[in-house]
């Protein structure tokens, strides 16, 4: 794989400095640089069999959007996206993209960690031009630079988790596709359970200016279970697992 | 530490949100006398007893009301704002008096 | 040598692994699992402490880690529960307060003073005349405290962790597991907590029938079902320390604090037996008969060889079979009941022909050789608390007391649960505890076995039958037995004291009728003036007989004493435990780290970090920043404000709902313009300010100051809750990283990176906004900026935030761009007569105090604060912010907050002051009286060191009045 | 050894003398009856009788003396205020106390070890310079200073600079002082009663009579009393007192917790505080480690304590002492805290004649308990207005004026 200088990339995740010191490699997802794995390449293997038990990675780069306001829900199905019924709760499109229902009012879009759906860019393309004027009352938000987008995998992640937040994410009372809009070290997070491929997942999207510190705290809860930083190479090979 | 249920995220730690302050309906911004509104700005019923008050789930800054009793620190039960607000507030023109 | 007795007895430890520590530098052996007074009463080691005020010597009372006698010094951990300790290989253990040696304490002459020491004796005493307190207090302290905290200690590693269950059971007794087992058996989460090593409780020690075998065969039946149930979960070493509102539970195992949510408690915490009262009760060797039982059963450690039991129930008669069996000599059953109601055991202790003398007290316990029990004064009762004048004195190594017990009541009493005496039984009892709190066994005054399992059966139906799991019909209540454990009064006062009613406190029967005679009679003044309770172990041991006392010598009864409050923690906890890992969140722009390479020192703005200024090699701080305004000023500054709050306010009343928020008029404002936002709140006080970008009909985006946008997003959201306006307003500060690009080549350098929008004065004037790009990164151009000088606001997505920075220092290069921090920008600003909200304003500025009414649109409906504005209109203002030029530059310059006198009056302060590289003169901003507010007027500035400057009121802005240059 | 131990010590017939009334029935009137048997109340009845010769007196407490703030405050004395009004009102009240022990021939314990406030911020610093300044130039003792000399005050504190707030200087209050809370009241009391002054504990104000704007009198739980005159000093329910002499009030009540360690050697003896990570932390003369911080974030009438306190106390303590981390926390309380708007009492007349208010005493009451006697003894006894309290009248709210003290009290009681 080419070595990619994520220091020359226009999108540069507030955690680059710390994927660097730990010998990350990156790789191209869409036109975005995520971490592929950390030092040589054999540590794929074994960051995604961590990844199975505890592991955090670094999604902050890949495509989010979000979309606010009384119209904002039947906008979105009119782009033939399907909503959740509930909110806090997701549906997996068949594109790959996630969709989290916030509130009746608030809808959040997340790409597929392949980058390949190609959703979260038709919305902001489509919103660009239907509502410059927002008389429709769908309103867009840009949650792909407020909120950083981290990814915590295993079948100890609800346990690490239940060290800094306080809502029960045990796997048999948080199920898949379920939101938590709680804190999480002392820190306003949207705690979202979606399990890539046989293992249990949660995304965390948080304040991007606070991402560093959060990085931080969830390494220090995962310690005692030997949890540590994988890249999304690992996660990648999660989702092939049925 | 106690439960408090947002209508929207449902039961959570009460450190989770925000204290707005009571709820009382504004008195009339140009017609109420002064000391009438000076206690809308600076007093507080401060009942001991059931209390219709202001929170906010900090986390999803989603702000609703709830009544709670000031002495057992029980909460009777929360609600949406739209219960007690329900449609557009429109503020009259300004009053000769208070144009200056 | 070790008295060890042989398996069954010390069912905690292990003989096959022995472990040596030091007490006093004495090499003491004990077994694993051993505590450090097991350990020590095992090698004959009674002595472990000196007593708080008149260093008493003082051993084991309870074994159950429940008094402070057993409070022992470890290099980093004071006051150490030495029969909760477990002890460890070449652990350093040593007593507390004293002077000297353990053995012999100087201190320990206070005793002899005892009787000059009455109760509240600090109150009378030491502060005559005038100014003695001052030469006593440092004194008194010195003699004051325990344990020697290590002030080097690096704190360890503790953390924190939530747990939910449907069931939380505190106390693995009977009770605990008979409940857990009956509730399991439905589809739910169930924990037991107990703070012992093992399940079993009062089963491990206690003695339920004649033979001494019930006890056991009863404990392995219950531990097995338990065991044998997947829906329990058990946690041994465990205390749950607390109980907190809607059953939120603080549970302690080693480094962590579990915080438990439980739908439903039920606390079988089991009671707490008390001492009896009579001369010298604290000796060494004097102990709770559950005490003995604990050392013989879990320790496997022979308490003495001669003991005495003094008793006034069957339990002591219950203890006397289990020393005999263990083969220690029971001199005698002291009992205290005239005409005992004998069980099978009491029956059985008589039966082996053990001498009792009922109708007896202990009057008092002896030691010829101290400090330990070597024989007690038994005397026949007379009258309540009375005895004959004389005695017969029996030799003994060991005095075990039963004559009562407290229920466990913290936890129930923390959730609001009654605490209230039963004259005829002669014991506290509980009652009201909240609907989700449940007791079962001896915390809720069952004795007999069969009921406390039964209860606990039936407390477990309640609480299944809440959980909606079954629909039980129950019966009726357990009956509390009709045969108390309770003796109404253990109490024997002594002409010569020394009858401890609080060991932590060393108060005596005098002590407390004392305080009721100097008119402290409600029992919280008897606590409070006495200090009854307030010791270590909380009043756990103290609290009955001084209710009793208190009530006997105010002619109430006991019922009508009541007792204090008891508080959290139930055991004292330490403090790393409730602190657990710190967590205050750190906020970073996304350029972080091309400050950080610049060499740019940071400070802190709430939780942001952001550049104070840019070090240089040798130049000091002040030249540098002077350097950082000289470039903006002459070529070109990069200033980072990524911080600045931003918030989109959308949508077809977006115009209508600024009008109401801020003071100023927005619905007018031209598309593509900016304006000066400033916010009050209700009452009239300037709270925040920014400025309204309009990029469209219904599209603003308005900045806020970096501490304030978090609280005026907040409002924005309360407000529109109640106006229902058509708009949406949302929080995207985080979301764009920004900087401002200022001074003369401002227009230059982003030239060079911005090639779709006309940047031309013509076509982007002064507070104009566009929306554009820099070198291919989607951007908002507001042309403000607070420095005076042509300038940009550059707004971009955050994750572009550091290429921006690199692109435009890049581009800047051949223009001199130079980055600056804070203190520039502040200088800058200042030069520039702008205000910053919370350095020029204070928690009473109203806008026209800091000559803001420009900023005040009069002619609309409605905005938040107006009301009380046109009120304060009509009253003379109090002060003036005004602009001042120092005088003389030759006097030393003002720092902000310096006064402002006329005469000998404080008339005002200074709240930004600053040398002015540009001016190169000291300027600053101040508040005055409205009187000296008129530009001219001369003001005296009292600045370090008393040093009066004068200054001169001058109009704003300092520097370039005509704004030619920023609007170039 | 001192006079008075031998003196108690060798008595024979203990106790010398009763300190308070003994429980009695109440008379019909009094020239003036005190709502609240705290400090506050204690003080103004021992004033009243002692400097104005008024002992026709009842103190009407509805638990028991000294029951409320005056015993779960946490006994920090201090002067060093932001406005002249608060300035000169609390120094006047240092000064008392300091004579408080042999004014009463009873030792209220005062001991004058110094209080730091600490700065971790510019904002801070400016606004502690700005408290500092307005004190010298009242004549207080109090300065900024700066991290050396903070090092040399407090050996033990953690001045790391790698601490998540480091902190970059203080505010040194040499006349910050402690006082055994209970034994002020105590001693308030027992001069009052000395003097004629009666005490009734247990005695709950249900009722109070107002006849054309006046106030006639209050009924009790114990029966009816006409009166002259009542002051209200019912610190953490003025509100309800007012209310039923229909008096609005500008007040919100909060719960204020604190929390004491077990006893352990002396090494610390000035009061530290930290506004930044809220906390305060001081050492008692019993060796206790006495640490308080902020009120809780919502209104509530009881006193119960939070886990969620007892985490964020602990926290800060350790921020600033970390090797605490293994002393032992004994006991959690807390008080009722009349918070205003404008972080300052409201003393002195109010809209009904005769009828004194002594309200709005948040979290810096205790501290005041000398002053409030004289100057509340002296209105209602010549029915002037005292400089000294004028500035705190109810009245100011009506002018939309308030007092610029927020910001002086935050977690630094």
């Amino acid at each position: 794989m080419a070595t990619l200088d994520p220091t020359t990339a226009p999108r540069r995740s507030q955690l680059n400095q710390r994927h660097v010191s730990s010998h990350a490699l990156f790789k191209e997802l869409g036109s975005n640089l995520v971490v592929s794995h950390y030092g040589d390449n054999d540590s794929i293997i074994e960051e995604h069999s961590q990844a199975q038990t505890l592991a955090i990675c670094d999604l902050s780069t890949l495509p989010r959007i979000g979309f606010k306001g009384a119209g904002a829900p039947s906008w979105v199905e009119a782009q033939q996206l399907n909503l959740p019924a509930m909110a806090n709760t997701t549906v997996l499109q068949g594109s790959g993209s996630l969709v989290a229902k916030l509130s009746d009012q608030e809808i959040l879009v997340l790409s597929d960690i392949f980058a390949q759906s190609k959703d979260v860019f038709h919305l902001s393309e489509q919103a660009k031009t239907d509502h410059n004027n927002y008389d429709k009352q769908v309103y867009s938000l840009p949650r792909g630079d407020s909120h950083c987008w981290l990814a915590v995998s295993g079948t100890l992640a609800s346990e690490m988790f239940s060290k800094i937040c306080g809502v029960d994410l045990r796997t048999h009372k948080f199920s898949h596709s379920h939101i938590a809009q709680t804190s999480v070290a002392k820190t306003n997070a949207v705690v979202i359970r979606n399990d890539l491929g046989r293992t249990p997942a949660f995304y965390v999207l948080s304040d991007i200016s606070g991402v560093e510190f959060l990085w931080d705290c969830l390494l220090d809860a995962m310690q005692e279970y030997g949890g540590y930083a994988v890249g999304v190479s690992a996660l990648q090979r999660l989702t092939k697992e049925h | 530490m106690k439960l408090l249920t947002c209508p929207l995220n449902g039961k959570r730690n009460i450190s989770e949100f925000t204290y707005g302050g009571e709820y009382h309906a504004m008195p009339d911004h140009l017609t109420s006398s002064p000391r009438d509104w000076a206690e809308h700005v600076f007093f507080h019923d401060n009942v001991a007893g059931i209390v219709t008050e202001w929170w906010c789930h900090t986390a999803s800054s989603f702000w609703f009301l709830a009544e709670r009793n000031t002495i057992t620190d029980e909460v009777i039960r929360t609600f949406k704002a739209d219960e007690i607000y329900r449609q557009r507030v429109e503020f009259t023109a300004v009053a000769s008096e208070t144009q200056s | 040598m070790m008295s060890r007795l042989p398996a069954p007895y010390g069912t905690l430890i292990d003989r096959e692994s022995t472990i040596e520590f030091k007490f006093e530098n004495k090499t003491i052996s004990g077994f694993e699992g051993d505590t450090i007074a097991s350990a020590l009463v095992a090698n004959k080691q009674w002595l472990l402490s000196r007593s708080f005020k008149y260093h008493r010597p003082r051993g084991p009372l309870t074994m159950a880690g429940q008094d402070a006698n057993t409070m022992v010094q470890l290099p980093s951990a004071p006051n150490a529960l030495a029969d909760k300790e477990a002890i460890k290989e070449g652990m350093l253990v040593t007593g507390q307060n004293y002077t000297g040696s353990l053995e012999k304490d100087s201190g320990a002459l206070l005793g002899l003073f005892s009787r000059f020491l009455p109760v509240g004796f600090y109150y009378k005493a030491f502060f005559k005349p005038r100014g003695m307190w001052e030469k006593w207090a440092p004194l008194i302290r010195k003699k004051a405290g325990l344990g020697i905290i290590d002030q080097q200690l690096k704190s360890p590693y503790y953390d924190k962790q939530y747990k939910f269950y449907d069931v939380v059971i505190v106390g693995g007794g009977p009770a605990g597991m008979q409940a857990a087992i009956d509730v399991a058996v439905h589809d739910c989460e169930v924990l037991i907590v107990d703070e012992n090593a093992i399940l079993g409780g009062s089963l491990n020690y206690a003695r339920l029938d004649a033979e001494g075998t019930r006890a056991k065969s009863l404990r392995t039946e219950l531990v097995n079902a338990v065991e044998a149930n997947s829906n329990i979960t058990v946690m041994t070493n465990a205390v749950c320390n607390g109980w907190f509102a809607d059953n939120w539970l603080p549970i302690i195992r080693g480094n962590r604090l579990y915080k438990v949510r439980a739908t439903h408690t039920i606390l079988c915490t089991g009671a707490l037996e008390q001492p009896a009262l009579f001369h010298n009760n604290d000796l060494p060797g004097v102990v709770m008969s559950s005490a003995a039982q604990r050392l013989l059963h879990l320790y496997g450690v022979k308490p003495g060889s001669a003991a005495v039991i003094l008793t006034g129930n069957n339990d002591g008669y219950g203890t006397a079979l289990d020393l005999h069996d263990a083969g220690v000599k029971i001199q005698a059953i002291v009992d205290l009941r005239e005409a005992p109601d004998y069980d099978d055991i009491a029956r059985a202790a008589v039966a082996r022909g053990i001498t009792v003398k009922t109708g007896y007290a202990v009057y008092a316990a002896h030691s010829s050789k101290a400090p330990h029990i070597t024989s007690v004064d038994v005397r026949k009762i007379i009258s309540q608390g009375i005895c004959v004048d004389d005695g017969e004195i029996i030799n003994c190594d060991l005095l075990c007391m039963s004559v009562g017990y407290t229920p466990a009541y913290q936890l129930a009493c923390q959730a609001g649960g009654q605490l209230s005496y039963d004259d005829q039984s002669a014991m506290f009892t509980l009652s009201n505890c909240p609907d989700t709190l449940h007791l079962a066994g001896s915390v809720n005054s069952l004795w007999q076995i069969e009921s406390v399992l039964a209860e606990a059966t039936r407390t477990a139906a309640i609480t299944s039958n809440a959980l909606g799991f079954t629909d039980v019909v129950l019966g009726e209540a357990i009956p509390k037995g009709n045969i108390s454990p309770n003796h109404p009064w253990p109490i024997f006062p002594h002409p010569k004291g020394k009858e401890f009613v609080d060991y932590d406190e060393d108060l005596t029967i005098a002590d407390i009728v004392n305080a009721t005679g100097d008119g402290y009679e409600h029992i919280q003044l008897v606590k409070r003036y006495s200090t009854c309770g307030m010791g270590p172990s909380q009043g756990r041991h103290s609290a009955l007989a001084a209710a009793r006392i208190v009530a006997a010598a105010t002619h109430r009864t006991v019922a009508q004493t009541g007792v204090t409050t008891a508080r959290p923690p139930f055991s004292a906890e330490q403090l790393g435990h409730s602190a657990g890992r710190s967590f205050y969140p750190a906020r970073r722009s996304n350029m972080h780290y091309r400050h950080i390479e610049s060499g740019a020192e940071m400070l802190q703005a709430g939780a942001w970090f952001r550049p104070a200024f840019y070090k240089q090699d040798n130049i000091t701080r002040q030249d540098a920043i002077n350097a950082e305004v000289r470039n903006v000023r002459n070529n070109v500054g990069l200033v980072d404000v990524s911080t600045l709050g931003g918030l989109e306010v959308r949508g077809p009343d977006a115009g209508e709902f600024l009008n109401r928020f801020y003071t100023f008029g927005f619905v007018k404002q031209p598309v593509g313009r900016a304006r000066y936002a400033l916010l009050t709140n209700e009452a009239g006080v300037v709270i925040d300010d920014g400025v309204a970008c309009r990029f469209g009909d219904n599209h603003y985006y308005v900045t806020a100051t970096t501490g304030g946008v978090d609280r005026v997003y907040q409002n924005m959201l309360k407000w529109n809750a109640q106006w229902r306006l058509d708009v949406d307003v949302a929080n995207v500060t985080s979301a764009y990283c920004g900087v401002n690009i200022a001074g003369p080549n401002a227009r230059r350098v982003l030239e060079t990176v911005c090639n779709d929008v006309d940047l031309s004065s013509a076509a982007f004037p002064y507070m104009g906004v566009r929306i554009g790009s820099v070198d291919g990164i989607p951007t908002r151009l507001i042309r403000v900026g607070f420095v005076g000088e042509l300038g940009y606001e550059i707004h971009v997505p955050q994750q572009y935030g550091e290429a921006l920075w690199d692109a435009l220092i890049k581009a800047g290069s051949e223009h001199s761009i130079k980055p600056f921090g804070i203190e520039a920008q502040r200088v800058l600003r200042l030069e520039k007569g702008h205000i910053i909200i919370g350095q020029d304003t204070d928690a009473m500025s109203n806008p026209n105090e800091v000559q803001m009414n420009w900023a005040v649109s009069k002619k609309k409906p409605f905005f938040v604060g107006g009301r009380t504005l046109s009120e304060l209109e009509k009253k003379p203002s109090l002060r003036s912010l005004v602009g001042f030029i120092v005088n003389d530059m030759d006097s030393p310059i003002p720092q902000e907050s310096h006064l402002i006198l006329e005469g000998n009056q404080m008339t005002g302060r200074v709240t930004s002051c600053s040398y002015s590289p540009t001016l190169e003169k000291a300027i600053g901003l101040a508040y005055v009286s409205p009187s000296s507010a008129a530009n001219g007027s001369s003001i005296v500035i009292k600045s370090s060191n008393g040093i009066l400057v004068c200054a001169t009121v001058v109009g704003l802005p300092f520097y370039d009045p005509n704004t030619a240059r920023q609007e170039l | 050894m001192p006079f008075g131990l031998l003196k108690y010590g060798l008595s024979r017939t203990y106790p010398a003398k009763h300190h308070f009334t003994p429980a009695k029935e109440l008379k019909k009137h009094y020239d003036v009856v005190i709502i609240g048997g705290g400090g506050h109340g204690a003080a103004i009845a021992y004033n009243l009788a002692k400097y104005h010769g008024i002992t026709n007196v009842a103190i009407l407490e509805k638990s028991y003396l000294g029951g409320g703030n005056t015993a779960r405050n946490t006994a920090v004395i201090r002067s060093n205020y932001l406005t002249e009004a608060g300035v000169n009102f609390y120094s006047e009240s240092v000064k008392l106390f300091n004579n408080l022990s042999n004014e009463f021939n009873y030792n209220v314990m005062m001991e004058n070890r110094g209080q730091l406030t600490l700065a971790h911020s510019d904002a801070a610093i400016r606004s502690f310079r700005w408290r500092a300044e307005v004190n010298q130039h009242l004549g207080v003792r109090s300065e900024l200073v700066d991290r050396q000399t903070i090092a040399e005050l407090v050996p033990n504190l953690n001045m790391s600079e790698d601490n998540r707030f480091p902190i970059m200087a203080g505010l040194w209050h040499a006349d910050g002082a402690t006082a055994r809370h209970d034994a002020v009241a105590w001693g308030y009391a027992k001069g009052a009663c000395d003097r004629g002054v009666e005490l009734h504990q247990l005695t709950e104000v249900e009722d109070i009579e107002i006849t054309n704007g006046r106030v006639t009198a209050v009924k009790t739980n114990r029966g009816r009393v006409e009166c002259g005159a009542v002051v209200q000093a019912v610190a953490g329910a003025s509100s309800i007192v007012a209310k039923k002499a229909g008096i609005p009030l500008p007040i919100h009540c909060y719960p204020l917790q604190a929390m004491v360690t077990q006893p352990y050697k002396p090494i610390l003896t000035p009061h530290v505080s930290s506004p930044q990570v809220h906390v305060y932390v001081h050492q008692t003369s019993r060796g206790e480690f006495v640490i308080g911080g902020g009120s809780d974030p919502y209104p509530l009438y009881n006193t119960r304590a939070t886990l969620d306190q007892r985490e964020s106390l602990s926290a800060a303590a350790l921020e600033l002492f970390p090797f605490l981390s293994q002393a032992r926390l004994l006991r959690q309380w807390a008080g009722t805290t009349d918070m205003t708007p404008d972080y300052s009492p409201i003393m002195g007349l109010s809209p009904v004649e005769n009828y004194y208010l002594d309200a709005g005493w948040g979290t810096w009451g205790f501290k005041a308990t000398p002053i409030c006697g004289v100057t509340m003894a002296e209105l209602v006894a010549t029915k002037k207005v005292p400089d000294l309290i004028k500035p705190f009248e109810l009245e100011r709210f009506y002018r939309f004026e308030q007092i610029n003290e927020a910001g002086a009290t935050a977690a630094s009681h």
